[in-house]
């Protein structure tokens, strides 16, 4: 194992770890009787100083038990910026539930969700209403007249279908899966 | 590997990897180097046979689509047998050619993405944390939420809310009890002489008071306060007094007395 | 922002992103109205060749309408020592075909898969849906209404395609693969 593969290894290893890394465990992961763990420490340190430049997002931090790769502090700002992009096309657990609900037992209310829930899911709804994949469709003619809920054209169109008649039964999707293996 | 020829002497250990009935004909026709345009279906046939009969002989669980494809075969070799007219000109074998073509298309597709997925599997995604992670719930990339997801989901807030309410244990007030009914019967009987059973059971609508008579005359017989009679099947049962005068507490304790 | 904060911040996006970023995605990120998708994704591609060194354990790779950060294939059995991995699952021969079916028809139903193959594909399908390699799309105008189905972005990211027509076309594999055996 020549220098340039066993500084690749360690890269991959630090980026890879999720936790810090320590020399004894890298040099155990690489299998060769010659690299001890001194050897592999000193490659760590060479890569901490190789990354600690202004145009890498990359940094090699020693802690208590090895080394941990972590990004640069002053790149936050755009590392939450991009989470906060990619959470628009993102859709929650909570979201996928009520949408769930409402697909599968509308027209339906609040009350209704939440009580299939067991939790507050007001603003969950106002979410998927603003994303369109939900509408209001009139009240119900109870106490209170609270509004129902039903799948918007746009959710009809994301998962292929006409009618929000044509949406399967889920256990016989789920069933029907298995049945069809004769 | 092993010859076609071979199939006499033994099964082939390879059998088991033919994904379908295509597969295997595939292979035969590539093991006999004949061409997939002009398929020797006699020697084809006899061989794909062999190979169903190695598979039984194996015990491997030959599906239903094998034999489908030995029918087919079989019925393509009768055909050949037919004297062809000019007049029809087709070749009873094109629509298996056509399928065998458009099989191996598949099967290079797959070859593929086999050696891709040799490669592939031996990439590893970072596991650098960004600054906002931690305690954040998993979310899903909308445009892979698909029917079979939502049907998922949904099942599972239903069990979830199934767990969280339980049905109620239907434990309703009894109507009637064993020990009313007990001294209603025995005191009729005491004064009738005969009273017949089922005709007192036919006269109540209420299936639990139905139900509570009955045990109640087995317990009276039980305690010889009274004896049941039928003189045949399904004819009505008479109760008459029995051997045994119940005092007021052994009805009450079904026959248990202190002392 | 000059060109290294550019570049440090794009390796740090890829580092932590956890899916494919797309160049429009991470120019939003970082809110310059002077730095298009265009401009970004230059910087994108020149990180990519910026990483493909012998000494690197990193590589940037276009997959599914954005660049992916992946160590590379060599260095797996290092990680997987590291990581304390063995064996890994690997796709039979049946679910490849039914793959290489959807890539290649798709949107296709259960039926025309079990037609092409001549054979049972529904537990085969299952599987694959289970892993998230293939996924429902709607369901087909015909008597029966069959589902319809797709590969995924998985799919694309596994075998490391933009989009499922990048695949080879088979007629094509079929003439290499003779002109290979003469």
């Amino acid at each position: 194992m020549d220098r340039a593969e066993l500084t690749a290894a360690l890269e991959a290893m630090l980026v890879t770890a999720g936790a810090p890394l320590s020399a004894a465990a890298a040099a155990e992961a690489l299998g060769e009787p010659t690299l001890g763990a001194a050897e592999v420490g000193e490659v760590l340190e060479a890569i901490a100083r190789a990354w600690d430049r202004e145009d890498s997002g990359l940094r090699a931090e020693k802690v208590a038990d090895g080394w941990r790769c972590v990004t640069p502090a002053q790149l936050d700002s755009y590392l939450r910026a991009l989470h906060g992009v990619t959470a628009r096309q993102r859709l929650s657990q909570p979201a996928l539930e009520v949408l769930a609900i409402v697909a599968h037992r509308q027209p339906v209310t609040l009350p209704e969700i939440n009580f299939i829930r067991g939790a507050n899911s007001a603003s969950v709804l106002r979410t998927l209403l603003e994303r369109r994949l939900l509408r209001l469709a009139g009240r119900k003619k109870v106490v209170g007249k609270p509004f129902l809920y039903r799948t918007s054209k746009e959710f009809l169109i994301h998962f292929g279908l006409e009618r929000a008649e044509d949406l399967p039964d889920p256990e016989e999707l789920l069933k029907e899966e298995s049945a069809a293996i004769d | 590997m092993n010859e076609v020829q071979d199939l006499s002497v033994g099964p082939p250990v390879e059998l088991a990897v033919f994904s379908g009935p295509l597969d295997l004909l595939l292979h035969l026709i590539r093991k006999n180097e004949v061409s997939i345009y002009d398929i020797p279906i006699f020697a084809i046939c006899d061989q794909y046979n062999g190979h169903l009969r190695a598979m039984q002989e194996l015990d491997l669980d030959v599906a239903g689509e094998f034999l489908w494809m030995a029918a087919w075969l079989l019925h393509l070799k009768s055909k050949m047998l037919l004297p062809q007219t000019a007049a029809e000109g087709e070749d009873p074998r094109e629509e298996l050619v056509e399928r065998l073509l458009a099989y191996r298309r598949v099967k290079e597709l797959a070859s593929f993405l086999h050696d891709s997925d040799l490669v592939r599997r031996g990439l590893w995604g970072p596991a650098v944390a960004p600054p906002t992670a931690g305690g954040e719930e998993t979310e899903l990339d909308w445009e892979e939420v698909d029917l079979r997801l939502l049907a998922q989901t949904y099942l599972d807030v239903m069990q979830r809310f199934a767990a969280a309410h339980p049905p109620p244990l239907a434990v309703l007030p009894l109507r009637f009890n064993v020990q009313d009914s007990m001294r209603d019967l025995y005191s009729r009987v005491l004064d009738e002489g005969l009273v017949p059973l089922l005709r007192h059971l036919h006269s109540r609508s209420d299936p639990e008071e139905v139900v509570t008579m009955i045990v109640a005359t087995l317990e009276l017989v039980r305690l010889r306060g009274v004896f049941a009679e039928q003189r045949r099947p399904f004819a009505e049962i008479y109760l008459r007094p029995g051997d045994h005068r119940l005092d007021p507490e052994e009805l009450l304790n079904r026959g248990v007395v202190n002392g």
